[in-house]
């Protein structure tokens, strides 16, 4: 009953948080109902027992994507008055389009017999006494090892991405040389004056 | 192994190109150097031709001076041989050619190189066509021709070559692509592309009509027939003389070509079921097109009517099921190969000097000209028909054959006779008769040697083809006889029946004879 | 009792909102990029429902594997449309039309 | 020897054709007519042993030609009375046409062409007649009606030679259009093209039917009228005659050869020989005797009321020639044949004669020009008299014996085609003598009125001297324009001043006179020497030997005919004799009477019954109209439905897909939804099955 | 132990895989400490990198045996696409080279980032379960955004980049929520189980099937079947030419090798069903991309509809469903991969006075005048693409074409001539500008030794003589397609 109840609230305010992130005008609101929609949608997870991932969720969506959105959005400083308001011409034809496809969805979804009563194919069965973290990293780390690296490999495409696109020279920034600064000896860094008491000296 | 004749007749105009496309030199030498080149190539391809044709065995209609490499088994294989049909159109290409190059040895002053080159690629996929046993090497220099076309005609052609070479290019490629397909078909089928097996194998009944179809949508527009012919009068006005010469002469030829090597004998029952469409569609040309010939006012669009007209008498002639049709057909694309090949170079002979095809700027060449006036009345009169010359042969066969298979298509195909006479004596009086004022007119100077040496000798063979045209029958009888030997059984009840009486006498008796 | 279907149910809404989010708005890039986001949070509850319900971990594992993959899609995309915003000044959906036809 | 016969105008045509400029007129003028001679010579060799004598017919072979499945034709002379007939005709017209040429063509700059032609033409009519199967009588078919278009265009620099010239190809390639259908038809009949098999076999098929363009007909009756098609357009019968009038804007000497002597004989000669043939199909035969008839009696009557000297003599050969197809259509075939060896001569004189009056008169062809020329060339007048003698059936001329033998024989038939030939025939013979005579007083009698000739006025002040002429060419012949037709519609008869304007013609050339002398012995003499060598009763089978069908009981017959049957023609020749002296000698202004009184009559036959103008209209017109429609079919329905309407709309749907590649991301993105979702729908209903 | 050995033997079993990571980080490194400068060597080393894996190829296992729990597959069909995509990838990285100097786009990363999307791409093409196949394709994903963006001060690169972003983001959204269907209707990613599951069932589940339909949308995307094809021409316009190059080139081969391994490989057993979406995905695609070119002026987009177009003819042998269908799509694909990136190549060679990129159709005019050879090569690569015989393009056309007819596509196999037709138009075109027009100014000579071999070897390759090698590329094809089949 209190796990039904808790699934209706949280499967309420994702829906709304999701509508709202793409309704709000302010894109600054749009991130903060999308943050509140993954803090639910967590919650689901943590309805089906994923608890994992719901942490993996508010974690690294939350603490990072979400923020880093806010951060762009804040940054690139739009000029939010000359964003027009309104939608394009043809969107009473795509939201219906949408409604005819999530009734089907629906009407798919609703009417079939899934296949999880066929747990011979599982690769990856639930093991009882395991948490579902310890389980699900000794997935990772054996059999799935191969897409964990290439994970990893698009974390590093996506690093490299983002560098070589926004990272700029910036002709007028000192940067810090190490070797530089190890090199530097006192005779570079310091000079000898002799200065006359009560005079001070000119640099 | 033998000397691969035909692989050598095919290949070394494609040598003449490389070299004379890679030939070093300024641009002077180069475009003498082409010109040069591609004459002898030209030449030698017709002394190879003749060779040929001395030591074909006109006994038999088996294929001849066969070779084969499997190249690319199971779907290509360079597969030559030639019978009886091919040879001839092997030879009248071969024969077109040197007067071609001949005749653009001055009028064509840009890019000679590309030109020569062209002329020569062209040439060695007119050979390859005819004398391809492949299905798909056939296919592939059947359709290789469009390029070199649309670059001769693109380049080198009139005002509106653009227009014109987009029609041809993609017309012809449209009617191609379908065959394309039967013919995979008919390969996934019978599980060879052998030309010779292929002939021999009975297609489905049901498929028949299809594959009928497919082919006939490339060598209806090939030909070509009414109502796909739109793009030949532009085709012809815009090319240079010497392209409008071999896509006279020799490319329409490959349509007829398909007709009797491919739709006849490998689909005689949808033949005979669809000839209805060949006759009608013969019919409708000929008289159509004949009264557009009449009232045109651009000499080679005149000429280009009119070989539609001539074309529909081939199409006529193939599909009547009788020796007379189909030889007379044959007869005729050779005839009208050298006949519009002579006339589109007559026309190029004045065009050079004035530099328009429009009709109303001549008249009283024969004042000035008359040499020029001799020949042009020859080809004339062998492009209306008259006796002595290859066109009569032809289209007397033609319509001896016709009449048995239908008095309709006979009559109407007749009409076209009296068309044809019409609007080419209206061109020639208009051209060559009649009086002139204009000086630059009057100050065209006769045919020069080098002009006289490419027309008489066409104008030779048009004669020899007329008065003893058995030189050229001879070696089509053996294949027409296996022709009509496959296609018995399939052929459409002629509408009169003939029967032997009792005397020995064969006469003619109708449904109801008494 | 709550079943699977809910589950579905609710990422169902929340994929056909994503897609929505992406052409119904002409304002801001950034509300497209949300879109994404919130269609691959729909595909994650799918994957995390049916594994919960079939009792295999595979689901799991393959949501967090998509939760990476999106976490690196969002920086890569917030990169391109920082270039962009230094290239053109704007981010509204509207300009983004240089190229056409 | 027939091969030499043959060939030898052929060799000499190509050397004087080719060689032309190059080896000047007097060579090419000598070869050929020294050719022409040497052919004439051995024709009447020929006529001597295979006609007047008794050698076999035989055929020989010269060159295979076309061989196709069962088809075979060749190059073969078949040599028997009837083309030896023909020989002596073709070669001895066409020798003296030759040398008639020498003194008519003089100044013409152009003379080894002009012989050429002629040789060439003389070539293709002995193919014609000696050709032993119908594919090479068709050559030579074809091959005269191409000298014929040659010879009439000659004047290529006249519009209206030229526009006579493609007229008389043309319309013969219509009658071509029958004689080719016929030859397709008797080939799938009888399976051969050679003569000998097809008479011989022709019998046989009576009664046969054949399938023709849907319908079933009697075999040998279509074959038969096809075969006849060729004729009329050859002969210029009615309907198809419409060429012949204007082919007179040849010079005067091919007039005589070809649209006289020779040429428009050959469908005669045809039904002639091929009678085996038409005799098996009665109605075949009432058809050529009807289309004789009307032929006759049309052109005689256009005849009446022209003023062009060549046309009249022009619309008489048309009328002579319906004689002869109504004396074959009667079945007497001998008949024909000889009025066709008669009128050879007789109306060759009057075409060279004529000729010789319009050299004399300086190229001038309108008779209203001419008057009292009896004076100036008297031995022209002579010539022309006995031909008009001789046209008109004079006493014991040749045109006596021979229109007497075939009004006779259209009466003796008893069938109601020869009753009604043989009555329009006498009428014909009246109109015949009428418009003869009106020529001929037209022309040698009443006052000089050359003064009003724009050609005399021209040679007496604009070129005195003829040898200035040549490199001029307009000048050499009349200026007559057969498409104005200015002359016709104006009253034909209007009186024109009188008076000689100071002009004196003069007699022609020996080598104009001599071929008239020697056809003037023709004219007179041949029908009373070789009527009954053709015509007797018992004469006529050995004189033919089968070469053409003789009815002995016709020819019977007509020995007994009633008296005034046998005296019709005469009484038709003392009328039109006498109503033209009345008209043109002493009332001379009866004529402008007679037009004023019948304008209506006068007018159609001023107009040759309109042929031309319904030809015009129909064909002419119609073809150019039509071609033009069609022409504009190709650009405005097939190419704008075809090539081209695909293309605007592979073009407008590339603009439209243009317009939709929109650039906005959301459109792309909607694009995307709509995939999926109408996949994803496609299949939906897979769930309710 | 065990777990060890059998690990060794997968890492064996993607040794390509791992020397190209295992490059990208050298290359990396490299280029972190030698900068920008060292663009040339870079590329070279990552070309040898490249080379060196695919030597690889030939010493790994590929007869089928699959490796890392059944993730990853190492056959015949994986190795042969791996070669098209190792090729293309080393190209691009080459013939970018004179590009990258002239425009301020000379960065190292440019290297890296294509070694980084060619290894998503030998991922996916030996993917064996839809996690391999959605890391792999992301993995090549994101590479290929950011080099779509790679000439980050140009706006239109960035546009492009945007667009391309926004749009894959989407599809890959697409593509997963199927997966996740497919998932959840029959409880296994691995399409090893996935075969047989699909082959057990008699009639394919509907909730199976709409995630098949969503999967095969998401890869749609990727090979620009129409309708997902249309930020194809944007990005191929506003991307720098190299990274069009590349795009037309190697991702299209591993998308399409991957849809081919997803439709029947794991699908198979639903041929008729999924045949009805290809079928209309690849006569859309034919007929959009012919008509969609024929407006064009900018000859990178007319390229771009011209990859749209050739997709749908390779779809053709998809749609057949059979092995000849498969071993066609294959051949097409490696014909395919060389016209295109020889058309690139000429592209690149279109340079004006001071060495600036030119684009336009109108700027062709004439070439023949101005650079005989060129010309030669596009009028090649044009009738090539056009499929005119008997220049290579031909040949692969021919076996789709062979393999509907086989399969009994007669209509599809009909529409298909019928748009090369009308795509014939547009090639014919960018010939009449060469050849027909008046010249107009010519392009600034070459100066890269390197491409103009490369120009020449393809134009060679696309020129009837390149029929020698019809061949081997069949015979390799099809023996891939057994792999599958």
């Amino acid at each position: 009953m209190i796990a039904a109840l808790a699934f209706y609230l949280f499967a309420g305010i994702v829906i709304l948080g999701a509508a709202m992130t793409i309704l709000s005008r302010n894109p600054v609101h749009s991130v903060l109902w999308l943050i509140l929609a993954f803090f639910n949608a967590a919650g689901l997870f943590v309805l089906l027992g994923a608890e994992f991932l719901a942490m993996i969720l508010v974690i690294v969506y939350v603490g990072a994507v979400a923020v880093l959105f806010l951060f762009v959005v804040m940054m690139l400083d739009v000029d939010f008055a000359r964003l027009r308001a309104g939608f394009a011409r043809y969107v009473p034809f795509g939201v219906g389009l949408a409604v005819v496809l999530l009734a089907e969805l629906l009407l798919v979804l609703s009417g079939s017999s899934f296949g999880v009563s066929a747990p011979a194919s599982s690769h990856a069965p639930v093991i009882a006494g395991l948490t579902n973290t310890q389980a699900l990293g000794s997935l990772i780390y054996t059999r799935y090892v191969f897409v964990f690296q290439a994970a990893g490999m698009v974390l590093l495409t996506a690093m490299v991405g983002a560098i070589v696109l926004t990272h700029r020279q910036r002709p007028g920034i000192r940067r810090q040389s190490m070797a530089d600064q190890s090199r530097r000896t006192p005779a570079q860094a310091t000079s000898a004056v002799d200065a006359a008491r009560g005079e001070g000296v000119t640099l | 192994m033998t000397f691969p004749v035909l692989s050598v007749l095919v290949l070394l105009p494609l040598l003449g190109a490389a070299w004379i496309l890679l030939a070093p030199g300024g641009e002077d030498a180069r475009a003498a150097n082409a010109r040069v080149t591609a004459l002898v190539v030209t030449l030698l391809e017709l002394a190879l031709g003749i060779a040929l044709w001395l030591t074909f065995d006109t006994s038999t209609a088996a294929f001849q001076f066969v070779e084969r490499i499997d190249l690319f088994a199971p779907f290509l294989s360079w597969h030559l041989g030639i019978d009886g049909i091919a040879l001839m159109l092997i030879m009248l290409s071969v024969f077109l050619m040197p007067f071609c190059i001949l005749a653009s040895w001055q009028s064509i002053h840009t890019r000679v190189p590309e030109y020569m080159a062209a002329f020569l690629l062209m040439e060695t996929l007119m050979l390859g066509v005819f004398a391809s046993l492949d299905l798909f090497l056939f296919y592939l220099f059947f359709e290789g021709g469009l390029i070199p076309m649309y670059l001769i005609i693109g380049i080198w052609g009139g005002a509106r070559r653009i227009y014109a070479s987009y029609k041809f290019f993609l017309y012809t490629l449209l009617g191609s692509v379908l065959m394309l397909l039967a013919m995979i078909y008919m390969v996934s089928v019978a599980h060879t592309t052998d030309i010779p097996t292929l002939l021999t194998f009975d297609f489905a009944p049901a498929a028949q009509p299809w594959l009928w179809l497919a082919f006939f949508a490339s060598f209806a527009v090939k030909m070509p027939m009414w109502p796909v012919h739109t793009w030949l009068p532009d085709a012809h006005v815009e090319a240079p003389t010497a392209g409008s010469v071999i896509l006279a002469g020799v490319l329409l030829k490959l349509g007829g070509y398909g007709f009797v090597r491919f739709s006849l004998p490998m689909f005689p029952q949808a033949s005979a079921n669809l000839v209805w469409i060949i006759a009608v569609l013969s019919v409708v040309a000929v008289v159509y097109t004949s009264l557009v010939a009449l009232v045109q006012t651009d000499m080679k669009k005149l000429i280009a009517y009119s070989s539609i007209a001539h074309m529909a008498f081939v199409t006529a002639g193939l599909f009547v099921f009788n020796t007379q049709g189909i030889e007379g057909g044959i007869v005729m694309m050779l005839s009208h190969g050298l006949v519009s090949g002579a006339l589109f170079l007559c026309v190029g002979v004045i065009y050079d000097r004035l530099h328009t095809r429009e009709i109303a700027a001549y008249g009283g060449l024969a004042n000035f000209m008359p040499r020029y006036a001799l020949f042009f009345l020859l080809f004339t009169m062998a492009s209306v028909g008259l006796p002595a010359t290859s066109g009569f042969v032809a289209e007397f066969l033609v319509l001896l054959g016709s009449f048995g298979a239908s008095t309709w298509l006979s009559a109407g195909l007749t009409m076209g006779i009296i068309l044809g006479a019409a609007y080419m004596l209206y061109l020639y009086r208009r051209v060559v008769f009649g009086t002139q004022e204009r000086k630059e007119v009057l100050a065209m100077p006769d045919l020069s040697g080098r002009e006289i040496a490419i027309l008489l000798p066409i104008a030779l063979a048009v004669l020899w083809m007329g008065v003893y045209p058995t030189s050229f029958m001879v070696p089509l009888r053996a294949p027409v006889r296996n022709l009509l030997a496959r296609l018995h059984g399939a052929a459409p009840r002629p509408e009169n029946t003939v029967v032997a009486t009792a005397a020995g006498t064969r006469i003619a008796l109708s449904g109801s004879a008494k | 009792m709550i079943g699977l279907g809910h589950y579905l149910a609710v990422a169902a809404i929340l994929f056909v909102i994503g897609v929505l989010g992406i052409f119904i708005n002409r304002k801001n890039v950034i509300i497209i990029l949300m879109s994404i986001e919130l269609i691959l949070l729909a595909v994650n509850i799918n994957l995390v429902a049916f594994s919960s319900f079939a009792h295999d971990l595979v689901g799991q594992v393959f949501a967090m594997f998509v939760l990476t993959v999106a976490a690196a899609e969002a920086a890569i995309g917030l990169a391109i449309l920082v270039v962009y915003f230094r290239n053109r000044g704007t981010i509204t959906v509207d300009d983004i039309n240089q190229m056409k036809g | 020897m027939i091969q030499l016969l043959v060939f030898l105008p052929l060799v000499a045509a190509l050397i004087a054709g080719l060689g032309n400029r190059a080896i000047g007129d007097v060579a090419a003028k000598s070869i050929t007519t020294g050719a022409l001679f040497v052919s004439a010579a051995l024709a009447w060799v020929v006529f001597a042993g295979t006609g007047l004598g008794h050698d076999a017919a035989y055929t020989l072979p010269v060159l295979d030609w076309i061989d196709s499945g069962d088809l075979h034709v060749a190059w073969a002379f078949k040599i028997d009375a009837l083309t030896s007939v023909m020989l002596v005709v073709i070669t001895t017209v066409s020798a003296l046409v030759h040398l008639y040429s020498w003194g008519y063509m003089a100044e013409d700059p152009d003379q080894p062409r002009f012989f050429a032609y002629l040789s060439l033409f003389t070539f293709a009519m002995l193919m014609l007649v000696t050709a032993d199967n119908l594919v090479q009588m068709f050559f030579g078919w074809e091959g005269v009606g191409l000298a014929s278009y040659l010879l009439i265009g000659f004047w290529y620099y006249k519009p209206s030679a030229n526009a006579a010239a493609i007229k008389a190809f043309v319309v013969n390639r219509v009658g071509d259009f029958g004689f080719s259908l016929g030859i397709f038809g008797t080939f799938l009949v009888f399976h051969t093209v050679r003569l000998d098999t097809i008479l011989a076999a022709a019998p046989g098929m009576a009664g046969h039917h054949l399938s023709f363009l849907g319908g079933q007909v009697d075999t040998m009756t279509c074959l038969c009228l096809l075969l006849f098609v060729g004729a009329m357009g050859k002969s210029a019968q009615l309907g198809l005659h419409t060429w012949l009038p204007d082919a007179m804007e040849g010079p005067t000497p091919v007039s005589a050869l070809i649209h006289a002597a020779t040429m428009v004989t050959a469908g005669v000669f045809m039904v002639c020989r091929l009678s085996p043939m038409f005799e098996t199909s009665a109605t075949a035969l009432a058809v050529v005797t009807y289309v004789g008839a009307a032929t006759a009696l049309f052109a005689a009557t256009v005849a009446c009321v022209q003023t062009d000297i060549k046309r009249v003599i022009a619309y008489s050969t048309c009328s002579q020639l319906g004689y002869m197809f109504f004396a074959a259509g009667s079945g007497a075939y001998g008949a024909a044949m000889f009025h066709l060896f008669t009128h050879a001569f007789f109306k060759a004189l009057l075409f060279l004669g004529a000729g010789a009056v319009i050299h004399s008169m300086h190229h001038e062809q309108d008779m209203r020009y001419y008057g009292a020329l009896r004076k100036p060339l008297p031995l022209t007048f002579a010539a022309m008299t006995i031909g008009t003698l001789s046209l008109t059936g004079f006493f014991f001329t040749s045109g006596y014996y021979s229109k007497d033998a075939i009004l006779e024989a259209a009466f003796a038939r008893g069938t109601q085609a020869g009753t009604v030939a043989f009555v329009v025939g006498a009428f014909v013979a009246f109109l015949t003598s009428f418009y003869s005579w009106r020529l001929a007083f037209l022309t040698f009698f009443g006052p000089p009125r050359w003064v009003g000739s724009e050609h005399i006025q021209h040679a007496l002040h604009g070129h005195d001297s003829p040898d200035a002429d040549p490199a001029h060419p307009q000048g050499t012949e009349g200026t007559h324009d057969s498409d104005a037709e200015a002359g016709s519609h104006a009253p034909v008869e209007v009186q024109v001043p009188t008076g000689t304007g100071g002009y004196h013609p003069h007699e022609s050339p020996w080598t104009m006179l001599l071929p008239l002398a020697v056809l003037s012995v023709g004219a007179l003499f041949a029908g009373a020497v070789f009527h009954q060598v053709f015509l007797g009763p018992d004469t006529a089978g050995a004189f033919w030997r089968g070469s053409a069908v003789v009815h002995r009981d016709l020819a019977e017959a007509t020995e007994h005919l009633p008296l005034w049957v046998i005296w019709t023609p005469a009484v038709a020749f003392f009328l039109g004799l006498g109503l033209a002296a009345q008209a043109y000698l002493r009332d001379v202004d009866m004529p402008a009477r007679f037009t004023g009184a019948f304008h209506g009559l006068y007018a159609f036959l001023v107009h040759k019954w309109y042929f031309d103008e319904l030809y015009g209209l129909v064909f002419v017109r119609g073809a150019f109209a039509f071609g033009r429609l069609f022409w504009a079919t190709d650009r405005n329905v097939i190419d704008r439905f075809g090539p081209d309407g695909v293309t605007a709309v592979v073009g407008d749907t590339a603009v439209l897909a243009k317009r939709f590649q929109s650039g906005y991301v959301y459109t792309y993105a909607l694009m995307m939804l709509v995939g999926v979702a109408a996949a994803a729908t496609w299949f939906v209903p897979r769930m309710f099955s | 132990m065990t777990a060890l050995t059998t690990l060794a033997a997968s890492v064996h079993l993607a040794s390509v895989e791992t020397i190209i990571a295992a490059g990208v980080f050298v290359v990396l490194m490299l280029g972190a400490f030698r900068g920008d400068r060292s663009l040339v060597p870079l590329t070279w080393v990552g070309v040898g990198i490249l080379a060196l894996a695919g030597v690889h190829l030939a010493i790994v296992p590929h007869g089928g045996a699959t490796g890392f729990g059944g993730l990853y597959i190492g056959d015949a069909f994986s190795t042969f696409l791996k070669v098209l995509i190792l090729a293309g990838a080393a190209a691009s990285m080459v013939l970018a080279l004179p590009y990258l100097k002239t425009t301020s786009t000379g960065r190292f990363e440019y290297p890296v980032l294509i070694m980084l999307s060619a290894l998503g791409m030998c991922m996916m093409v030996s993917a064996n379960d839809l996690l391999t196949l959605y890391v792999g394709l992301e993995l090549q994903s994101l590479a290929a955004y950011v080099l779509a963006a790679f000439h980050r001060n140009e706006a239109k690169s960035s546009e492009a980049g945007l667009k391309y972003f926004v749009l894959g983001a989407l599809a890959s959204g697409i593509l997963l929520y199927g997966i996740s269907l497919v998932y959840g209707f029959t409880g296994t990613t691995s399409f090893t189980a996935l075969h047989g599951i699909v082959r057990g069932t008699a009639t394919a589940d509907i909730g199976t099937l709409i995630g098949l339909v969503f999967i095969l949308s998401g890869l749609a995307f990727k090979i620009a079947a129409v309708p997902f094809h249309m930020w194809t021409p944007d990005v191929y316009e506003g991307a720098p030419t190299p990274v069009a190059a590349f795009f037309a080139g190697a991702p299209k081969a591993a998308a399409l090798g991957l849809l081919l391994r997803v439709a029947i490989g794991a699908f198979g057993g639903m041929t008729l069903d999924w045949r009805q979406i290809v079928t209309f995905a690849s006569i859309a695609s034919m007929l959009l991309g012919a008509v969609g070119a024929i407006g064009q002026t900018n000859v990178k987009r007319l390229l771009a509809y011209s990859s749209i177009n050739n997709i749908g003819f390779a779809l053709i042998g998809l749609a057949a469903g059979s092995r000849e269908g498969v071993a066609a799509v294959l051949f097409y694909l490696a014909v395919y991969l060389v016209m295109t990136l020889g058309s690139f190549l000429a592209v690149l060679q279109m340079r004006g006075p001071d060495g600036e990129p030119v684009e336009t159709l109108a700027a062709l005019s004439g070439l023949s005048r101005t650079r005989p050879g060129l010309a030669a090569a596009f009028a090649v690569f044009m009738f090539s693409l056009a499929g005119i015989p008997p220049l290579l393009g031909f040949w692969p056309k021919f076996a789709v074409f062979q393999a509907a007819m086989d399969s009994g596509l007669y209509v599809l196999a009909t529409v298909g001539v019928v748009a090369s037709v009308i795509g014939a138009y547009y090639y014919l075109r960018v010939i009449k500008s060469v050849y027909f027009d008046d010249p107009a100014p010519a392009f600034a000579p070459t100066d890269s030794r390197v491409n103009t071999g490369l120009l020449t070897a393809a134009a060679l390759f696309c020129s009837p003589l390149g029929m020698l090698a019809i061949t081997p590329l069949v015979g390799a094809a099809t023996r891939a397609a057994a792999a599958l089949l």
